[in-house]
């Protein structure tokens, strides 16, 4: 038989009607939908036993306690630790997404040797090995040449054993320029040795005060231990405690405090010996504390009298006088009152007048080592290694001058000038350098006037960076020695800004390496072992971990237990006892600052003429302006007011933008004498006139593709200011103007 | 939920503690907040006086597990064709199935909070990111709808840990939210509005014959006039924020608010 | 109710149209078969 | 299906129908090509598809259970168990099993590649799970075993009594095991441990009345075994 | 050349000029297809929709289309129902026009949901209580029935009609046709409505809900109305297009006027019903939630109160009274305009009832979002109305669309038998159909 067109029709037909009375369409249909419910791109996270480790977050000189959620051996969360001294089970934004540090892009993974021109960021992965050799070779070349002096060392923080090791290694190697940070805590232990004598960290009893007068620091925007803050703040209404914050803008800070007192940008000082004014001339001050305890009240109080008048400062400030008298009746006469100071988050010094007015006023009310006030915290005292032995080179070299000045006759209080360090070299003002440490500091990112600092740079002919991420620094190093990251080492964590009892938080590692990185202390031992000369000698332990159980000694195994270790019963000497000046006193002028400390009102470098506004930098607990970058998660959450694509906003008060017919979101121009940028206008109501804001922690050039390019740094527009009592950088702005792009 | 809107302070951490828990994906740029996953969001208000009496509040707000006029009546749910949104009488939260969404997006237009996400794109986790995300939240694929689920996974294994400890019921401690726990402010109260001993049905008061509307004058829920009935009450001292938190006609007195 | 209005209708006419087109479908088999009608063409 | 060639083909088709017997061999002939096409698909679908749609995987080690069971004190706990915190370890690490191998006990084949590929090398076992349910589904293990006092059987079958693990099917679209949809291509079930599907948990949930508490289906709330 | 196919007595444009019409329209579908593709491929990312608008561009034009469809249900009810029978001149294109419009919606449906494959969900899975739910299904259902009305006019190609079985099969169907026009008028009637539900009920969205009337709001009632009222006239339109394309008059006068005149009456009575329920949810139902008729048309660039007036008077007022008076709808040129602002009408209202819902702020201190397509978006939207072309083109070229196209135009050489042909099929088919008429029941 024929097949004609009707067969091959009902042949069809039956398939037809067979395949519906199969399982097959219907069959395919479920598993096409359950593949979708399952593509093979979407990751299915591993299950397995969840388990917590305790440690300690070091993203921020906070010292906060963390508890690590993990899935068998993966970290999967970071929360906070229940009865932490300090965080109290709290935990930040930057420590709940610390994990996106751990496994970001923009870690460094293994050993980097630059292969291109600096910044260019072609890199060749070498071996361990290999970069300590190349490392400790040029070490000991430049110590043959007779100069060790020639090597410089820049870290993130002053505290704690790995510092230590660090400084050691800079003694023994016999150099003396060990460049630690510069920021308002350092400025406040400064402002503490001048007025006190008193060599330690400077603690804020929040807790305790009942009248908090902040003098700009942003105690909602990441000043301090940010968590301890929050909480502090949070539970103040039930401790029937006021907060003013005294600031130039509406901050978090000022927005949540029980009255903001609106100030022109970098005259807090000021208002501080305003204040002091009233408190002194009405003698609401503390007799007891000042006729028996201080020393150079009379020249204090007539140079106050006389320059700072409620009339005066108000001309200054912008504050009216009759605030003024009623914030110094306010503080004087409040139980526990508590003047803070450090601008924003306290990334800068400042100058050393405006943390020593602010020290000035605590003490008149008398609060130094009282409850809720000013608590004395002499250096942690763990650290006690033998002296290192010395040769001759080191001995000789360790004599030469800092390259930053820090602790000359000039800058006597100042331990670490990084900012200095960066001008001299690069007004070409002091010896360049031959090699330079750089670890936990991004310079290049968070000093201001970058341009100069990547000029300096430009001029040191070998960089080492011991950072963990590939940050702006580390683009311009010569040679990058990853460290691990917080969650993968073991880590001591002393004197946490602002905390008011002996504390040492331990950091542990709550993940097994990821890279193939190496803790800086042991690549430290490793190196001096490899150096000629005594260096070897000076780190008698096999590793890092044993160096840090040997220096805790009996801590140790509390600390492995409970995370940390703290002084709960420390006594603070009391005013007889407690300030170590010549005379044993209290010395309101400062012991041997160099320049008059009460004429320094730092003015915004610029003409007012072609500069008409002023741009002052604002930190927001959303944006992580240290060395490191704003992770993934915390870029996410960034107001569409502070950034939008790759445009960043700056604030002024609808006033201002009318004088310059520029409206909302649009695209100016903003000039200061160090640059020009281009933003986008953000109008707001809770800025003064005349000012123009810019956030802090924007405009990476480095990192990774979720950071990188977005916004602008502030610290390409604004330039230091050298305060002349201590070499601190006191710039807190900069002259500026807008116009329409 | 009670959130004490003069505790909180926008820090945010909130909103990282959430993506944290429950495996929220990102992109480069996230600038855009119209295509930005946030299940807890927070919102930044103005009382719109010039300087210097400006004055800010921070709303933050996650999915608000509304109950409707009447049981489970929730703008969602009621509209989602595939019942991939659900609210669970037990427990008044309302649960969003990922692989039963197939992204219609009916239930985002439904929503007066904007409240619900839509996964635009594949997630995509850079380096070596996909090792931190937990196994209690399944990840999300394209095209579904995404929302904040009161980190309903808690409870799941609170209550396995009850089941092991021999007991039916959780203690108020046992099942908190990760905001709650993160939130630095404590402004965050999480608990079960019905049963009086927990601290949020203090704080709130919820009037069970006016579906819940709070009776302590200083707490209010956002667009109460809707009628969407939801479970996240804010408290403030502040009359311009609460007033800030529902619509009024011009000149409409606060007690119309109760009609 | 509108439960009730949803399937009651709908299963109206589905099973309108499953009976209506199986009608003409079986009808036109026979007319075919049956050879008339189709004739008339031609 | 219209073109040119359609205006001679009339006349080929509309004959034949005019003439009897030719009328009734077409009507035959068409009878019979559409019982080819039923029977071809049918086969398609019910005996070959199946076959396609499915890989074997053998897995990584012939375990056996019965041997086990034996050995061990408290049956199927003793390597599957709830942690304390109630969640349930099913896959058993390494280290459970070197409790007893860290070195070769027995004389087979199996137990000394095991020891040699996995114990030496300190390697997890890669086991592949016939139950293992998609990412989206919450399982509480605890609220079945001690609440509902099920026994493994029920869902899991009698694989405890195997001394040979059965090969590892999975959907080559999906990625799932076979025992999810159940060995039977129709779906259908004879005994409770034959299937895996959301139905298959949603009728028993029904039966025993368990939270039902969905407003919308006022059935099982999704919530109760979703994540 | 391909003359054979075309219907007996017709004169149809030369092969060259049709291929060149159908690869012009062709190519604007091929752009569409990509746009498709994109979507499906890479996902809705391809789009500018967000968070804000999850329902945009593509919803909109589901709704207009199916309301412009709304013709074929609503014809088919005054033709087979209500027994207009001048309307079956004119009723295979409303027909037609309906094929094309909801086989649009539900390919437009199939690109706008996130995950395609599992859209059968909604059927499986189905939440009797949701709209769209309730849309699907009619949706879906009442696609059956177009098709099983358009199936006849395929059928009747005059090739295809010469195959017995075939020709019987057309005939059949004609003769229950009624019974499927009538479930089609059924299933319209909820489906409209069902959409006109699905704003309706957002009960968190007071610039889209309305009162409810047992389980329906208003919305659920003037959807439905407005698609029977303003469906005519895109079938007028589209009739109009062709009559220009073609050059020839194909449908006679008086059946348009009838039609139009139908419209017309529609278009006034529903345009008062929504008068009244836009005054009452301005002064009920939206203050009620904190809202005044101004806070929907104020405090942004597009939507101004302007929107309403177009929609209400322009569009719905002008053409309903011109539609209505008998000197102006037999007025070609009136009736035409009125036509169009008809279809721009219930555009419009579709318009509103999608995107602006989107567009308007709920929360006090959020803002206006306003969207624009991508060109994605745009494309996947014109494809259907390339598509449409296509499906016209072919449908006219080779069906009889048309009864009176051929004593309209009548072709001179052979224009009798022609006629004579027609007539003579005609009545054997009749004939043919009355024996069986018995037997069919039993």
């Amino acid at each position: 038989m024929k097949i004609d067109r009707r067969s091959f029709l009902a042949f069809s037909v039956g398939g037809a009607a067979g395949t519906a009375l199969s399982p097959l369409p219907w069959k395919l249909t479920d598993d096409s939908s359950i593949w979708s419910q399952r593509w093979p791109w979407v990751p299915i996270p591993a299950d397995g036993g969840i388990g917590h480790v305790r440690s300690t977050c070091t993203l921020c000189p906070g010292g906060c306690g963390i508890t690590v959620r993990k899935i068998d051996d993966r970290p999967v969360k970071i929360e906070g630790q229940e009865g932490h001294p300090i965080s109290q089970g709290g935990v930040c934004l930057l420590g709940t997404a610390g994990l996106q540090f751990l496994y970001g892009p923009s870690r460094v993974r293994t050993p980097l040797k630059r292969t291109g021109d600096r910044g260019q960021g072609r890199w060749t992965q070498i071996s361990w090995e290999a970069a300590l050799n190349e490392t400790a070779e040029k070490l000991n070349t430049l110590r043959a040449d007779g100069h060790p002096q020639g090597l410089a060392c820049m870290a993130g923080t002053d505290h704690g054993t790995l510092p230590a090791l660090l400084k050691r290694f800079m003694t023994v190697y016999g150099s003396p320029n060990f460049i630690g940070p510069a920021s308002a805590k350092e400025a406040q232990e400064a402002a503490l040795r001048a007025m006190a004598g008193v060599d330690g960290t400077v603690g804020f009893e929040v807790e305790k005060a009942d009248f908090i007068l902040s003098f700009g620091s942003g105690l909602l925007d990441g000043w301090g231990s940010p968590v301890r803050m929050f909480e502090t703040f949070s539970n103040r209404q039930d401790r029937k405690t006021l907060v003013v914050q005294i600031d130039s803008r509406l901050s978090n800070t000022a927005a949540k405090s029980d009255r903001w007192v609106p100030i022109n940008p970098g005259t807090e000082g000021n208002l501080a010996l305003g204040i002091a004014h009233h408190i002194i001339s009405e003698s609401f001050y503390n007799t007891g504390f000042v006729d028996n305890f201080s020393g150079g009240f009379d020249s204090f109080k007539q140079k106050v009298l006389s320059d700072f008048s409620p009339a005066k400062v108000a001309d200054i400030t912008g504050v009216p006088a009759d605030i003024i008298s009623e914030l110094a009746l306010k503080f004087a006469t409040a139980h526990r009152p508590l003047a803070i100071c450090g601008r924003g988050r306290g990334n800068a010094p400042g100058a050393l007048s405006e943390t020593m007015a602010v020290l000035a006023l605590n003490a008149l009310v008398g609060n130094l080592n009282a409850d809720g006030g000013i608590r004395m915290l002499p250096t942690p005292n763990y650290i006690s290694w033998p002296d290192p032995e010395m040769d001759q080179i080191a001995s000789e070299g360790i004599t030469q001058p800092r390259m930053d000045g820090a602790g000359s006759e000039q800058y006597i209080y100042a331990r670490s000038l990084p900012n200095r360090f960066f001008q001299q070299i690069e007004a070409g003002q002091s010896q360049v350098p031959e090699i330079l440490l750089v670890t936990d500091t991004n310079p290049l990112f968070t000093l201001r006037d970058t341009k100069a600092v990547k000029a300096a740079l430009d001029q040191v002919p070998f960089i080492v960076s011991f950072s963990s991420f590939m940050d702006e620094t580390a683009q311009q190093a010569d040679l990058i020695l990853p460290d691990h990251i917080f969650l993968e080492r073991f880590q001591d964590v002393s004197a946490p800004a602002g905390f008011t009892r002996p504390f040492i938080g331990l950091t542990r590692p709550v993940v097994a390496p990821q890279y193939n990185t190496r803790h800086l202390g042991d690549v430290i031992i490793a190196l001096g072992g490899q150096l000629e000369g005594m260096i070897g000698k000076a780190f008698g332990w096999e590793n890092y971990l044993a160096c840090l159980k040997d220096t805790l000694g009996g801590k140790w195994e509390g600390m492995i237990e409970k995370g940390f270790w703290m002084d709960d019963h420390f006594a603070f000497p009391s005013w007889d006892t407690m300030f170590t000046t010549a005379t044993g006193r209290f010395e309101f002028n400062g012991e041997k600052v160099a320049a008059d400390p009460w004429n320094a009102t730092a003015a915004a470098e610029g003409d007012s003429s072609t500069f008409p506004l002023i741009l002052v930098p604002y930190d927001s607990i959303r944006l992580a302006s240290g060395s490191i970058g704003n992770p993934p998660f915390m870029m996410k959450i960034v107001a569409d007011t502070v950034l939008v694509k790759n445009d960043i906003f700056v604030q002024i008060n609808p006033e201002t933008a009318r004088e310059y017919q520029l409206s909302d979101r649009q695209l100016a121009i903003l000039t200061t004498p160090k640059g020009e940028v281009t933003v986008r206008i953000h109008l707001f109501e809770g800025i003064m006139p005349g000012l123009v804001a810019m956030p802090t922690g924007l405009g990476h050039t480095a990192f990774d593709d979720f950071l990188a390019g977005k916004g602008v740094n502030v610290n390409e527009l604004i330039g230091p200011l050298e305060d002349a009592a201590s070499g601190f950088d006191a710039a807190w702005g900069i002259r500026a103007k807008l116009a329409k792009a | 939920m009670v959130i004490d809107l003069d505790k909180c302070t926008g820090c945010g951490t909130c909103m990282v503690a959430c993506m944290a828990e429950n495996n929220v994906p990102f992109r480069e740029d996230e600038t855009d907040k119209r295509l930005s996953i946030t299940w807890m969001k927070v919102y930044k208000l103005t009382n719109g006086k010039p300087y210097p009496d400006a004055e800010i509040c921070y709303l933050p707000r996650p999915c608000q597990h509304c109950e409707g006029h009447h049981t489970g009546h929730s703008p969602c749910v009621s509209v989602c064709p595939a019942t991939a949104t659900d609210y669970d009488g037990e427990t008044g939260i309302v649960s969003q199935i990922y692989t039963r969404c197939f992204g219609c997006r009916y239930c985002m237009g439904a929503c007066p909070y904007h409240a619900r996400y839509f996964n635009w794109w594949d997630p995509v986790w850079p380096g070596d990111m996909e090792k931190y995300l937990s196994p209690n939240v399944s990840p999300r694929m394209r095209g579904v709808v995404e929302k904040c689920s009161f980190c309903f996974h808690r409870y799941q294994l609170a209550l396995e840990k009850a089941i092991m400890e021999g007991r039916d019921q959780l203690e108020e401690q046992e099942y908190q939210t990760s905001c709650t726990q993160a939130c630095p402010a404590g402004a965050i109260t999480f608990g079960d509005l019905n049963n009086p001993e927990h601290k949020v049905h203090q704080l709130a008061q919820p009037d069970p014959h006016h579906h819940g509307r709070p009776r302590n004058p200083e707490v209010f829920r956002l667009l109460e006039r809707l009628h969407t009935n939801p479970k996240i009450y804010y408290l403030s001292t502040r009359e311009w924020v609460r007033r800030a938190g529902d619509n009024y006609v011009k000149d409409e007195s606060k007690s119309a608010h109760h009609e | 109710m509108g439960h009730m209005v949803f399937h009651g209708g709908l299963w109206y006419a589905l099973s309108v149209l499953g009976i209506g087109m199986t009608y003409c479908i079986i009808k036109t088999i026979v007319d075919t078969t049956k050879g008339d009608g189709s004739d008339s063409h031609h | 299906m219209s073109n040119p060639s359609d205006t001679t083909q009339p006349e080929k088709s509309g004959s034949p129908a005019a003439t009897p017997e030719t009328e009734s061999n077409g009507g035959a002939v068409v009878i019979l090509f559409f019982i080819f096409g039923l029977a071809a698909s049918m086969v398609l679908g019910w005996v070959i598809f199946p076959t396609l749609l499915y890989s074997k995987k053998k897995q990584p080690v012939d375990f056996n259970h019965v041997l086990h069971v034996a050995e061990v004190e408290n049956g199927c706990q003793s390597c599957h168990f709830l942690r304390e915190d109630g969640t349930f370890s099913g896959r058993p690490t390494l280290e459970s099993c070197v409790t007893c191998h860290e070195s070769v006990l027995g004389v087979t084949e199996e137990e000394a590649h095991f020891v040699s590929q996995y114990v030496e090398k300190n390697r997890e076992v890669p086991w592949l799970v016939y139950s293992e349910q998609p990412d989206c589904v919450f399982f509480s293990h605890a609220a079945h075993i001690i609440n509902a006092k099920m026994d493994c059987v029920t869902c899991h079958g009698h694989i405890g009594e195997s001394e040979h693990l059965p090969f590892y099917e999975e959907n080559r679209i999906t990625g799932y095991s076979r025992n999810i949809w159940g060995k039977n291509i129709a779906g259908i079930a004879r005994n409770t441990w034959d299937r895996m599907k959301m139905d298959a948990c949603a009728d028993c949930h029904i039966r025993e009345n368990v939270r039902q508490s969905s407003i919308q289906t006022e059935k099982g709330g999704c919530f109760v075994c979703h994540k | 050349m391909d003359s054979a196919l075309f219907p007996k007595g017709v004169q149809r444009c030369a092969m060259g000029k049709f291929l060149l019409g159908i690869s012009l329209a062709s190519a604007v579908l091929l752009w569409g297809v990509i746009g498709m593709l994109l979507c499906w491929i890479k996902g809705l990312n391809q789009t500018n929709m967000n968070d804000y608008y999850g329902f945009a561009l593509w919803i909109w034009a589901d709704l207009a289309v199916i309301a412009l469809g709304g013709g074929a249900f609503f014809t088919g009810l005054l033709k087979y129902i209500f027994g207009i029978d001048e309307l079956k001149n004119i009723i295979n294109l409303a027909v037609l026009i309906g094929f094309i419009c909801y086989s649009s919606a539900l390919l437009i449906l199939a690109i706008d949901v996130g995950q395609p494959l599992r859209s059968w969900f909604i059927f499986w899975h189905a939440n009797v209580h949701s709209m769209l739910t309730e849309v699907a299904f009619c949706l879906s259902v009442y696609f059956a029935v177009l098709t099983i009305e358009y199936i006849p006019l395929i059928l009747e190609n005059r090739q295809l009609d010469k195959v017995p079985f075939i020709h019987n099969l057309t005939h059949n169907m004609h003769h229950i046709m009624a019974v499927f026009a009538a479930t089609g008028a059924f299933l319209s009637f909820f489906h409209q409505g069902s959409l006109g539900g699905v704003p309706g009920v957002l009960f968190g969205r007071p610039f889209a809900f309305r009162e409810h009337i047992l389980v329906w709001p208003f919305s659920f009632f003037l959807f439905t109305w407005s698609a029977a009222a303003y469906g005519p006239c895109f079938t007028l339109f589209i009739n109009w297009i062709i009559e220009k394309a073609s050059g020839k008059q194909l449908v006679k006068e008086n059946v348009k006027q009838l039609l139009a005149k139908i419209s017309g009456w529609m278009i006034i009575t529903y345009i008062i019903a929504k008068i009244v329920d836009t005054v009452y949810w301005a002064t009920s139902t939206a203050p009620a939630r904190g809202f005044t008729l101004m806070d929907f048309y104020s405090n942004n660039a597009l939507y101004g109160i302007w929107i309403l007036f177009a929609e209400l008077v322009l569009c719905g007022v002008v053409p309903g009274l011109i539609l209505i008076s008998p000197k102006l709808r037999a007025n070609q040129q009136a009736r035409l305009i009125a036509i169009i602002l008809g279809v721009i009408g219930v555009s419009l209202n579709r318009w509103v009832m999608v995107l602006q819902v989107m567009a308007v702020p709920v929360m006090p201190f959020d803002t206006w979002a306003l969207y624009y397509p991508s060109w994605q978006e745009v494309a996947t939207t014109i494809l259907p109305v390339a598509y449409g072309v296509i499906l016209v083109m072919i449908s006219y070229r080779y069906l009889p669309i048309f009864p009176q196209e051929v004593e309209l135009n009548p072709i001179e050489p052979l224009s009798t038998e022609a006629v004579a042909e027609i007539e003579g099929e005609k009545e054997t088919a009749d004939e043919a159909s009355v024996p069986e008429g018995e037997p069919a029941p039993a």
